[in-house]
């Protein structure tokens, strides 16, 4: 599904990842960690195609990112569900809008938009805050919006970069719990998170970064 | 289809960002109705200044006694050429009574007068477009060249300063309106652009989520559009109470604002100019969308 | 003290986003252009129609063989009124030399004639505030009042239309250039609105780390301020090479535009215009600000 | 130094904080915990004037809170530093100004200014990323460059929203660690947070939110 082949990513005078292999297969659930700065946001966003290596070839779903027309990004970046790292929310729309838009940028008709947003916003316990604008959300509700943005479309990934930064740890957990059981449907999903205690215990793939190296693979 | 969400989008929008939005119309509607004035300036000026060269025309003396064969001749030989729009034949007597009327009051001045001392003449009309220093010039030469034809007179300097008053003027308000209307429609250009500046956001975060350039691309472009139309709306019912307001009330205790020409059907381009301007500048602000 | 960090933050904010801080000061300076255009057409439209009234004179015709103490009388009571400007007095000689002099090459209308026909006559000019064709009425009843004048001739029509066209060009030229300058300074004050607005997030920021009213407001209107003036001295430097390359050149090869004034020393009034636009935009855009 | 007595806010149709009452002295260091949108926010906006009580009274430092001068209100605030849950950082200034500004607006002299930033910086390990925008730094460096912001000025009292949401477990001991040391110096010090390992054996207060009650208070 996505295979990194020797790749690097370089900014201005920043190294962000170094000579980076690795695959995952459809349907696997993989977590990514390492301290602040090494590299798991950088990993994502060459992913979703919001950067592009330096060096080497990264493959999703069989296509070459690198020969990939510019016009087909969209549609590629149409199987991804993806919560930000900084939300991304937009501060003019009210939450059922912001949930909404990802189902419109795919052409779902009206009706169908209205189920699929209010069911996918009680999965993250908010459904009674469908009105609020983002600004009067707490920082933990504002998170859990971004996560129900991100599964509403049923994407075949989901990118999570540290989707739990602002919840509690009982919170956090049942999101984990959310994503083991999308998962269970045949979903790729990739957490990137500095903290442990998601990934303990789950007998996932751990993928383990530190100042842009890929420096270990262990089993949470 | 993203058609219906780009509107709901646009509207939302336009209704949610509403002051600032109102702001844009505003100048977009102030800037075409400046545009129109100075349109209907130059428009009315040239109107006016069309008219000042069918007072002009030149003065032919014949020989005394010039009748029949020889005065045909005479017109014939005028009505040949290309610049010539009328011939009058004036007779000396005419020429008397004529001259009595200018002088009005003062025609005791002719009571003295035994004999008609007046010659024949004929006046020259000169087409509209021919009007100028150098044809009257040269059709007052080739004219004097005429068998029967004793003097010509035009007033030479009247001539030439009506020609230099209309060049000049047209010259002037030409260049104003020029002027003006690039700098207006690049102010309402700016003011579009300025207005979605900064929104790039979130034109980002619909980017990765996964828009096409065209759902992107659509409800700022719709905004624009309209935007751009009402100010343009604004812009015509402004420059329509002006016509109801100002002038035909002006017109009724001021004679000369009866003589203004005030073509409105061309002020429906209005609309249309705006929706132009605020799709320009929505297009434009938003560039090059690159993945 | 705050300022020098608020010189620093304006100047900065100015570089960051020069692109579309380029734009407001570009349209600051069209929207300046714009109107010293129009302040210019009508100085010079002023200028031109202030001539008109010089030109206006009434004709007063004397009885035969008025000499001294009549004709004293008669000069001394038209010079009391307030409304006359001079008094001169014309011989039947020097008027049958005018009227040969007007007549030029049809002069010979004259030759019959044996005495001079032409009565004495007084030529009144009226104080340029003075023409309008009430005053000229008022005086013409009161002058046939007085002994020894014959008759009152004035351009009756002549006069009032001069005096509508007068008003009528005033009506409309201020017309224009109030709309023009309202919607011109309307729509710079805008663009600098429109400029600082969404720039809520920032000012919030600097409140909560507790800065001051005069701290958070002082970067904004210094940034107002410098577009204003760059725009007002954008629009000088227009203007004055408008003069420079348009009109002079134009004046050597069409003598009417020597006519054309051309007030340089008030369009040094440009860039404070500037700065009070982009100090007034940039103060109302920022509001009231509450902590 | 600080007290809440019957304090009350409420949002449009949301009750964020119910009938709270504590009191904390000058020099204490306190954690503010529970989960998501029970509050912890909005209980150190009321402290740093961002909001007001819609019932009871705040004290801080001895000022009435409600009986407050507007005028007075920025230099009350210059006698906090805060760590924003959404961190707040300029996205036009680079990271320097962005610390220096907390300095500028208090007046400090430009070679202070300097020595300060840059000693700041050192201390969350971002010296080497003075001239950079926020927008390239990561999740976990921005945090930090938004703590060393809240006590460059040398604030006597920091209140910290969440300060480690984003960072990894050994950052985030390092920035308690921090806190701490500027505690001992007498600095008061509120941190909101979720993230029990932070409290865990630090002996410190910790007031427990839930849903808008004070529900409990304990030493972790
Ligand atoms: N646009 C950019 N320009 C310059 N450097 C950047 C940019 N984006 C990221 N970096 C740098 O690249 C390195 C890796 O960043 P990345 O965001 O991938 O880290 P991360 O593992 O997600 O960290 P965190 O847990 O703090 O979010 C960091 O040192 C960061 O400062
Ligand atoms: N401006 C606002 N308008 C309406 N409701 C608000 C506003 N701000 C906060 N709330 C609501 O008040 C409640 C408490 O919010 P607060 O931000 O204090 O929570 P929190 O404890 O900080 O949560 P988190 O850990 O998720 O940041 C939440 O339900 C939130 O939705
Ligand atoms: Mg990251
Ligand atoms: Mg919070």
């Amino acid at each position: 599904m996505i295979h990194f082949h020797n790749v690097s990513k370089h900014y201005d005078n920043q190294t962000a990842l170094r000579n980076i292999n690795f695959s995952i297969e459809k349907g696997e659930m993989v977590f990514i960690t390492g301290p602040s700065g090494s590299g798991k946001t950088t990993l994502l966003k060459l992913i979703y195609l919001a950067e592009k290596p330096d060096e080497g070839n990264i493959s999703i779903a069989g296509w070459e990112t690198n020969q990939l027309r510019e016009s087909s990004i969209p549609f590629l970046r149409r199987n991804i569900g993806v919560v930000f790292q900084d939300y991304r929310l937009l501060s003019n729309r009210n939450i059922f809008e912001n949930v909404a838009i990802a189902l419109m940028i795919r052409g779902v008709n009206d009706k169908e938009v209205k189920t699929r947003v209010l069911d996918s916003l009680k999965t993250v316990n908010l459904r009674h805050r469908v009105n609020s604008y983002p600004k009067a959300l707490s920082g933990g509700e504002q998170q859990r919006i971004v996560i129900a943005r991100a599964i509403v479309a049923e994407p075949t990934v989901v990118l999570a970069d540290e989707p739990t930064g602002n919840l509690d740890p009982d919170t956090a957990a049942g999101i984990i719990r959310l994503f083991k059981e999308i998962n269970l449907k045949g979903i790729t999903i990739i957490v990137a998170t500095h903290n442990r205690e998601l990934f303990r215990n789950t007998c996932k793939r751990v993928i383990r970064l530190d100042n842009g190296n890929l420096v270990g693979e262990e089993v949470g | 289809m993203a058609a219906p969400y780009a509107f709901r989008f646009a509207f939302q929008s336009v209704l949610r960002e509403k002051w600032i939005n109102l702001l844009s119309t505003l100048t977009i509607a102030t800037g075409l109705l400046i545009i129109t004035f100075a349109v209907f300036s130059v428009y009315n000026i040239d109107a006016a200044t069309k008219k000042l060269p069918e007072k002009f025309f030149m003065m032919l003396y014949l020989e005394d006694n010039l009748h029949g064969q020889g005065l045909e001749n005479v017109i014939n030989t005028l009505r040949k050429d290309n610049a010539v729009e009328t011939v009058r034949y004036i007779s000396r007597e005419d020429a008397l009574k004529e001259l009595k009327g200018t002088l009005k009051d003062a025609n005791y001045v002719l009571e003295g007068l035994g004999e008609n001392p007046l010659p024949d003449s004929i006046e020259l009309k000169l087409k509209k477009e021919a009007v100028s220093p150098e044809t009257a010039k040269r059709l007052a030469t080739d004219a004097k060249k005429i068998k029967g034809v004793n003097e010509v007179e035009y007033g030479e300097k009247f001539l030439s300063s009506i020609h230099s008053i209309k060049v000049g003027l047209k010259i002037i308000v030409l260049t104003l309106i020029i002027i003006t209307s690039a700098g207006i429609i690049f102010v309402c250009y700016s003011t579009v652009k300025i207005l979605f500046y900064r929104r790039t956001d979130e034109i980002e975060t619909y980017k990765l989520l996964g828009a096409t350039r065209g759902f992107v691309r659509a409800p700022f472009i719709i905004e624009g559009a309209l935007i751009g139309t009402a100010g343009g709306l604004l812009s015509l019912i402004g420059i329509i109470s002006f016509y109801y307001m100002v002038l035909l009330k002006l017109s009724l205790t001021i004679p000369l604002f009866k003589a203004i020409l005030f073509p409105t059907n061309i002020f429906l381009l209005l609309p249309v100019t705006g929706l132009f301007l605020g799709i320009t500048g929505a297009t434009i602000a938003l560039g090059r969308l690159r993945f």
